[in-house]
């Protein structure tokens, strides 16, 4: 495979979200706003590069019995890097993600692709494996949470697209809307994937 | 206070060599339980352990993959290359021989008369359960269409009510021949164009009243063909393909045209 | 018909007071019993039969007459095979002019026998009265029905002689004559029970010495008053007989809903009616043993209710094995109309033919013609789960969910629910708002089930 | 041996340096974190207190369990901010106040914290809801059964529509506040 | 051949009813409750109940059609559907929001699923509950009946008013369905009568009304009150939507379970649920939230609770 | 003891760790096909997580406070509960091999999945005590193993259902979790936090 497709297959032929069905607790409960999406998916991919990175290097010390533990071990210190990092400088946004930064240790896209791509991969690799995989997670959750935005509260970045009077469908920020919004996109990928 | 950063690395050192000494204790102890097969495959598989494939685990899918319950691409996380490594692991190599595919053999695919109107399910198994079908002919094809279904590769359809096999599409998995209860699907060698489309065992007699385009075992075929690769069975030409060089005379001979030439 | 409910109203006090028994489920058809008065008919000889080799339960016989030879009535001309199948015998004097495959009506064509007549009708010498057969041992009387080609007359063809030798290791303690008939239209069985009541019951008896038992029971749906009085009547002096009226509903004649209404007694999942003692015989059956070990008579005949709003001339005809469809329903007048559907048996387990050149067979307990109209395709919809051919299964299975699965080729399923305890009653599809086939999507599941256990094919089922 | 004593290594090896580094992030970011904590704390405060100049960090009291905030301007307290909690429709709302001591009115208050339903509950952080709270004391308001009240339980507090439920947790939380102030009035007051 | 005959598996007779006529019965029961709704409501519920049953029917067509199916609107369910969803609608609902509820209830209630008999909740109830959070405030905004004389905007159903302000309605008003709420749930007189004739028809039985009903009443009759026996059990029997939901919506055969022990499980289950929310939870009704819930437990009751003889592994 | 059993009701009901909370949802979406399946995890789940709810705050008041150490808080969670999965796993082993056949199979799924996590951070951030740490554990186990049961009895049943092939699968059971969660809506302000 080049490495331009390497980099682009997360983007939708292994698109995390609509083609692997892997993160989906983030994905949907971040998604409130396009916003959200977009620091979920930034500080995932940060994680996922990072850990790519450091397992595809030490790839060949770390013996194949305790490969989980240590890739745990790795991924979790990038994640509590991330976090205290947000804490300090996007204190915001680490307030609305909350409880999903320090989750995303459990995220399986980045077990999964230190797994199954770092640790059989050379660096450079690796990383891009690793930064298109979370740019494809990026992008997905930008249109979750903007059909979101849009339906619920008539924004899209906080910026007003719907004039004032416009009717919200609350339903869309809440749990259920997060649901039925991410099983109608599904149903539109593959019917544009037959297409 | 001690120094965080020592008492950090302490704690977690501790905590490491404690899971590390956990680990070589346990894989030493149950290291001989495992197949290694179940092992080998566990090495391929992710190990997220997300339960994606709908087993329990990285672990209960490997198990299942040796015992035939899963698919190879079961995995979702692991994506093509898992796939192909969990393949080649359970070593499902496939034989390399002529090509053979799937070839309906009745010619109209059912151009035998009906003797009366089926009424129920659109299901060939279904309708030969009441008298064999609404064919007249015992051996035609019904062209309700179980072995579309069946199709993994969606090679059949149903064409101006007769049924089509796609010679690109099929790969001779053998799925609808299984399925079909007239038996009137065959294997034939892809590159052979010869054909004898009819499966009716019955007397000539009988083939001629109920059918315009059916095999009346007259034995025309067998008389002409110049590498005696016809033979006759139970009222019905059988070609033998090794020997069949596709002269095409038997074609030509043919009083009711069942021996059909592809391309040609 | 008028006179028919007339007679319903008369007697409903009376009724009231005897206790009535019945099962669970099950539904009340429209009767349709419009031959019910009309008294057996003899049909006159004919020129020609046709007699299938498989009229039975079990492996079809071996023809042991030859294209040309001449046969008289009641001559054996094919011979049971294995343990559980059935003799064939002649039903006319004549000479055999063809076997070979013919329309059967119950599936593709098979092994035929046809006769011509000879227009004497000659009895075969082995035919012939036994006025000691009381005196015969239950073996002897077993070796009789069995020669005598005795099968089950209340549908099922089962052969008898099997039935009257149960395992050594299984205590059989009561015999029920199954007068029941249940299906709308057929009034063969009733017509029998008035006019042959005595038979009947000598009959009963031969079947109670042959298997040593002590309790006897008729179970007659209260709808044939009439029989009911008449079967009363004949065993009044009969301590260990008893007349059982049962509730009008459908299917009480099948043997395991019969058991459960008279006895209490439940027949287990895949068990026989011999596992909780019992056995269960037609009216029918019981007047062709009497027949056969009183007077030496092989079962070559048997009445058939012709009937159906298509028949132009209904009536209970006494029919001799291998007498063509065609030629009954000729004698009948022929058809009233256009004839959508012709049925061998009742309207809910009959089976549909496609050409009137059938024979009648053992088990053609009638023959009945439903006219075009009736006989117009249903549009069929979703199933909305109503749940009404579960409540009225006897069975106790879920009709929808199996055909469901077997709709989707989930065979394992399909069995899981119950497929293979169904015994295709027919009021499951009967009842169905959504028009669904049930019946044929159980019978398809049935018949992949049995094909799968023999080994072919997947069920088309992934585990995980 | 060596296969497992090379497990033991690495793991703790690994561990070992992700606890390095770690302690050193956290070192490096401790400041800044502690800073945006504070910070988001003050916001509120100065929210809801008039303009001031002083410290707040410095210019508070602790009693019973209740920090109070004292906002000076030129050295004379001109509002006193502390939080104060209310029973909404899925949990707790904790806001938090500033209160003028002059009449014991209130001066603004802010959400801090609630979990009630996003564009229904959560509509008390709109600031018409809140505004209407300012000038607002025990004294000059309609009070039922001595109590706060929105409009629905005949007091006069604009309930948010659709949110009944949620508008009375606030108008409990600022109900307890006043009282809780009034209480603690001298208290707080004495230098 | 002299004649050609049909071949068909057995039984070769049929009863006369069928899905359609069923759905239109339905309709039927639905006709005294719809009297009541304009009796009560004036013109507005007649235009509700237009708008979200071509709501239903157009979105019903145009999603078989997009999925190449065979239309079927004419088999009444989606008339039902619809009607249903406008009973349970506010009188005060703006148009376009109640055919957006019409459209919502076909298309992610039912044909999402597969259409008729394949959907697991009641279409019409998935309609209301989205519009409920979706709009509280319209949807939560009363209108009162003609024959009140109350002159304020909006106007508490008994049950807000139960729980929010603590009156309670007369009884005779709670049956007659001279209160505020959703345009069908009102009168209770009307309503019944409905549902004798579908029980007549024996399109439902008396299973899960009876358990849902008996159910909820019990519970708030225990705990409903100041003290435990105290709580007014007819006015919760009659107020609010139970009558409408125990006996119209909670029957639906599709998403209820099928045995009939596993229909009074359901039933009490509702009831049970309808009594929890009522009393102690958050929105002043929960009916259409207590039958979702069931609905969603419809297929394990199912599974659990089979007749006698199908058993499953 | 009312307020431990709020903590318990609202994590079963009212903020139900799948339909609510949005934690779990790969195991939910992919062990949720047969109800056998779903009952196992569920068990499973329901012992792990009460167990781990405690073994975390326990871990987290009794070393990493006192400690100071509260940054490490994330890595010694997936480390503790990874081990106490392990440890687990081989004592059912050990002591009851029926059991273990029957629940310790779904054992590995545990190990890393948000919910459990999520748990113990949910622990922190609410400053649960050991107590309210077992109920709320305890309550968010059943409330996933709830929604588990409930999910794999819809699918079988989906499975039969014509749905359309665009949305056949996750798109299906998304929806579907969907209409659950408005359903659970029904419970919301319940019980107050
Ligand atoms: C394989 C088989 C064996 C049977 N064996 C006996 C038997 O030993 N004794 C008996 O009384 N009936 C036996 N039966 C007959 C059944 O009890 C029953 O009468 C027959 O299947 C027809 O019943 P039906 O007309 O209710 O369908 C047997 C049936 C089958 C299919
Ligand atoms: C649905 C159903 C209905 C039946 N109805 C009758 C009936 O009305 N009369 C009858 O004699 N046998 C009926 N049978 C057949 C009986 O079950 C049983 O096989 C028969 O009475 C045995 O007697 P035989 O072997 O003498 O025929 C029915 C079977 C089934 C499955
Ligand atoms: C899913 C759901 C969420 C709700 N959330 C809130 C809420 O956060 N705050 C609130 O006050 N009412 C909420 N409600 C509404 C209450 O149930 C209740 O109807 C309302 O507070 C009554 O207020 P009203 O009289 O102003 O309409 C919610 C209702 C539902 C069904
Ligand atoms: C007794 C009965 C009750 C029904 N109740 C409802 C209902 O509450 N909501 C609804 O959308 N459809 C209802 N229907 C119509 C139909 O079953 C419904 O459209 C299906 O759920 C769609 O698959 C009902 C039908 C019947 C026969
Ligand atoms: S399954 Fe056989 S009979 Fe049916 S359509 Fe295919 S070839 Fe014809
Ligand atoms: S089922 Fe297999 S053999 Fe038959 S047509 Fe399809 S690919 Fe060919
Ligand atoms: S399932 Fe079988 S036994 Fe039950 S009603 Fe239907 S046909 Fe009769
Ligand atoms: S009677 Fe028909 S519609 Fe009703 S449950 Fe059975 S199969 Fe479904
Ligand atoms: S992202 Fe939460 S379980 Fe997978």
């Amino acid at each position: 495979m080049s490495l331009q497709k390497e980099f682009t297959k997360g983007f939708f032929a292994e698109n995390p979200i609509f083609r692997l069905l892997l993160g989906m607790c983030p994905t949907l409960a971040v998604t409130t706003a396009a916003i959200n999406g977009v620091a979920m998916g930034l500080a995932t991919t940060v994680v996922l590069v990072g850990s790519n990175c450091t397992i595809s290097l030490l790839r060949r010390l770390i013996p194949p019995r305790v490969r989980i533990p240590a890739f745990i071990v790795i991924i979790a210190s990038f994640v509590t890097i991330i976090d205290m990092l947000m804490a300090g400088f996007f204190y915001e946004l680490h307030k609305v993600l909350g409880l999903f930064i320090p989750l995303i240790v459990v995220n399986c896209i980045i077990l999964g692709r230190a797994e199954a791509y770092a640790s059989k991969n050379p660096l450079l690799r690796s990383l891009i494996d690793g930064l298109g995989m979370g740019l494809g997670f990026t992008i997905s959750l930008i249109v979750l949470g903007s059909i979101r935005e849009i339906l619920g509260s008539g924004t899209v970045f906080g910026f007003a697209l719907l004039g004032e009077g416009y009717p919200l469908f609350i339903v869309m920020l809440l749990p259920p809307g997060a649901f039925i919004v991410l099983g109608l996109l599904l149903g539109l990928m593959n019917r544009l994937r037959k297409a | 206070m001690v120094n965080p950063i020592i008492l950090s690395v302490s704690v977690l050192g501790g905590l490491g060599l404690l899971a590390g000494s956990g680990l070589a204790y346990a894989s030493k102890k149950f290291v001989s339980k495992i197949d290694p097969k179940v092992e080998a495959i566990l090495e391929a598989l992710p190990r997220a352990n997300c339960g994606a494939c709908g087993f329990a685990g990285c672990s209960g899918f490997a198990k299942a993959l040796v015992e035939e319950k899963a698919q190879a691409n079961g995995c979702i996380p692991g994506g093509e290359g898992v796939a192909n490594q969990v393949a080649s692991i359970l070593g499902v190599e496939v034989e390399v021989r002529e090509k053979r595919i799937a070839k309906i053999l009745c010619y109209h695919r059912g151009a035998s008369q009906t003797q009366f109107d089926y009424q129920g399910l659109e299901s060939c198994r279904a309708a030969a359960l009441l008298f064999g079908g609404d064919k007249a002919c015992l051996y035609s094809c019904l062209g309700l269409g179980d072995c579309i279904e069946v199709c993994p590769f969606g090679a059949i359809t149903l064409i101006k009510g007769r049924i089509e096999i796609d010679e690109e599409k099929c790969t001779g998995c053998g799925k609808c021949i299984s399925i079909c209860p007239k038996e009137v699907i065959a294997l034939v060698p892809e590159e052979k164009k010869v054909h004898v489309l009819c499966n009716s065992k019955d007397k000539g007699a009988i083939v001629r009243k109920i059918c315009k385009e059916g095999c009346i075992g007259c034995g025309i075929c067998v008389k002409v063909c110049p590498e005696g690769a016809i033979t006759l069975k139970d009222n019905l030409a059988y070609i033998n393909y090794e020997k069949c060089t596709e002269c095409g005379v038997c074609v030509e001979k043919c009083p009711t045209h069942v021996i059909e030439m592809v391309n040609g | 018909m008028n006179l028919y409910v007339l007679e319903n109203i008369n007697h409903t006090n009376k009724e009231q007071k005897m206790k009535i028994r019945s099962f669970r489920g099950g539904v009340h058809p429209p009767e349709e019993k419009i031959t019910f008065s009309l008294p057996i008919q003899e049909m006159p000889l004919l020129k020609k039969v046709v007699i299938p080799l498989s009229q039975h339960t079990g492996a079809p016989a071996k023809p042991v007459v030859k294209v040309g030879d001449r046969v008289k009535r009641g001559q054996r001309i094919g011979e049971a095979q294995g343990s559980v199948s059935s003799n064939i015998h002649a039903s006319i004097s004549g000479k055999v002019v063809d076997i070979a495959d013919h329309p059967h009506p119950l599936g593709p064509p098979s092994l035929a026998i046809t006769i011509e007549s000879d227009g004497r009708d000659e009895h075969h010498p082995s035919i012939k009265h036994n006025n000691d057969y009381f005196r015969l041992h239950p073996n002897e009387i077993r070796e009789i029905v069995k020669e005598a080609g005795i099968v089950g007359l209340g549908g099922a063809a089962f052969p008898t002689h099997v039935k009257l030798s149960p395992p050594e290791d299984k205590w059989i303690d009561t015999v029920i004559l199954n007068g029941c008939e249940c299906e709308p239209y057929l009034t063969c069985d009733h017509r029998l029970m008035i006019e042959k009541t005595y038979e009947i019951i000598q009959g009963l008896k031969i079947i109670a010495k042959t298997l040593e038992v002590t309790s006897c029971y008729i179970g007659i749906e209260k709808n044939k008053r009439d029989a009911i009085r008449a079967m009363r009547e004949e065993i009044r002096n009969e301590a260990n007989m008893e007349v059982v009226p049962l509730k009008t509903k459908y299917p009480q004649g099948s043997e395991r809903q019969l058991i459960e209404a008279i006895l209490n007694r439940e027949v287990p999942s895949g068990g026989l009616p011999l596992d909780v003692g019992v056995i269960v015989q037609n009216v029918g059956t019981a007047l062709a043993i009497s027949e056969a070990v009183k007077k030496g008579n092989p079962l070559i005949e048997r009445v058939v209710t012709v009937t159906g709003k298509g028949i132009k001339n209904p009536a209970n005809l006494r029919v001799r094995i291998g007498t063509l469809f065609q030629d009954v329903i000729d004698y009948c007048g022929g058809f009233r109309g256009k004839p959508g559907k012709m049925i061998m048996g009742g309207p809910l387990m009959g089976f549909s033919q496609y050409t009137t050149q059938v024979p009648v067979i053992k088990g053609t307990t009638g023959i009945l013609v439903l006219p075009e109209e009736e006989t117009e395709e249903i549009k069929e919809r979703s199933c909305i789960r109503c749940n009404r051919c579960v409540d009225v299964c006897p069975m106790d299975i879920s009709p929808n969910l199996i055909a469901k699965y077997a709709s989707k080729d989930r065979f394992d399923w399909a069995r899981e629910y119950g497929a293979l305890d169904c015994m295709e009653c027919g009021i499951c599809a009967y009842v169905c708002p959504a028009k669904i086939p049930l019946v044929q999507l159980i019978k398809y599941a049935k018949a992949q089930l049995t094909r799968v256990t023999g080994g072919t094919g997947d069920t088309g089922v992934t585990g995980g | 041996m060596r296969e497992s004593s090379r497990l033991v290594i690495v793991l703790t090896l690994v561990c070992l340096i992700a606890a390095l580094a770690l302690a050193g992030v956290d070192r490096l970011t401790k400041e800044p974190r502690l800073e945006q904590k504070r910070l988001a704390h003050l916001k509120a405060i100065r929210a809801v207190l008039p303009p001031l100049d002083n410290d707040l960090l410095k210019d508070k009291k602790e009693i019973e369990g209740v920090t109070f905030y004292l906002g000076k301007k030129e050295g004379e307290i001109t509002g006193v901010a502390f939080s104060s909690k209310g029973e909404g429709y899925s949990g707790f709302i904790t806001i938090m106040m500033g209160v003028r001591p002059e009449d014991d009115s209130i001066t603004g208050i802010e959400i801090l914290e609630h979990i009630e339903t996003p564009g229904l509950g959560a509509n008390i952080e709109k600031e018409e809801f809140k505004n209407q709270f300012k000038e607002k004391s025990l004294a000059n308001s309609k009070l039922v059964e001595g109590r706060l009240a929105v409009k629905r339980d005949r007091g006069d507090i604009d309930a948010l529509t659709g949110a009944t439920i949620s508008s009375r947790g606030v108008t409990e939380a600022v109900d307890e506040g006043l009282k809780i102030f009034l209480k603690y009035k001298k208290q707080i007051l004495v230098e | 051949m002299p004649q050609r005959l049909v071949v068909s598996v057995s039984p070769h007779i049929r009863i006369k009813g069928n899905i359609p006529r069923m759905m239109w019965d339905v309709v039927i029961a639905l006709v005294p409750a719809t009297i009541a709704s304009i009796y009560f409501f004036g013109s507005k519920a007649i235009y509700i109940i237009l708008v979200t049953t071509f709501s239903a029917l157009i979105t019903e067509a145009l999603i078989q059609k997009l999925c190449k199916k065979p239309v079927t609107i004419f088999d009444g369910s989606a008339v039902v559907t619809g009607i249903l969803l406008a009973f349970n609608l506010p009188p005060g609902i703006p148009l376009w929001m109640a055919g957006v509820g019409g459209a919502i209830a076909i298309s992610i209630g039912k044909q999402a699923f597969g259409g008729l008999g394949h959907n697991i909740f009641n279409p019409a109830l998935v309609a209301r509950t989205i519009l409920l959070i979706s709009f509280p405030v319209v949807m939560t905004t009363w209108s009162p009946p003609r024959f009140i004389s109350f002159d304020a905007l909006t106007y508490a159903t008994p049950l807000t008013a139960l729980k929010m302000d603590n009156i309670l309605t007369p009884l005779k008003d709670l049956f007659i369905g001279n209160v505020g709420g959703c345009i069908g749930e009102t009168s209770a007189l009307a309503l019944i009568i409905g549902a004798l004739y579908l029980l007549l028809r024996k399109h439902i039985t008396w299973h899960i009304p009876v358990t849902f009903i008996a159910t909820a009443g019990i519970l708030c009759w225990l705990f409903g009150g100041a003290e435990l026996f105290r709580g007014p059990f007819l006015f919760h029997v009659l107020a609010g939507g139970l009558l409408l939901g125990a006996l119209f919506m909670a029957t639906d055969p599709v998403t209820s379970p099928t045995s009939r022990s596993g229909r009074m499980i359901f039933g009490m289950g509702c009831g049970a649920i309808t009594a929890l929310i009522r009393l102690k939870g958050g929105p002043p009704e929960g009916v259409s939230f207590s039958i979702l819930l069931m609905n969603a437990f419809a297929p394990l009751i199912d599974r659990f609770i089979r007749p006698r003889k199908s058993r499953v592994k | 003891m009312l307020h431990l059993f709020v903590i318990f009701l609202s994590a079963i009901l009212v903020n139900n760790f799948v339909l609510t909370r949005f934690l779990g949802i790969c195991p939910f979406l992919g062990v949720s096909r047969r109800v056998e399946t779903a009952l196992g995890m569920g068990m499973a789940v329901i012992f792990v997580m009460t167990l781990a709810s405690l073994v975390t705050n326990l871990i987290y008041n009794l070393v990493l406070v006192p400690l100071n150490l509260l940054f490490l808080h994330i890595i010694t969670f997936i480390l503790v509960i990874a081990s106490l999965v392990q440890l687990v796993e081989i004592v059912l082993e050990k002591i009851s091999p029926a059991l273990y056949r029957a629940l310790g199979i779904y054992l590995p799924l545990i190990t890393t999945n948000c919910a459990i996590l999520g748990l113990a951070l949910l622990n922190v951030i609410k400053g649960h005590n050991a107590i309210q740490a077992i109920f709320f554990g305890l309550g968010a186990g059943i409330g996933f193993a709830l929604a588990l049961l409930i999910m794999a009895g819809i699918r079988e049943r989906l499975e039969l259902a014509d749905v359309p092939v665009a949305l056949q699968g996750a798109a299906i059971t998304l929806i579907t979790a969907g209409l659950l969660s408005l359903a659970f809506m029904g419970f919301s302000g319940l019980v107050k936090l």
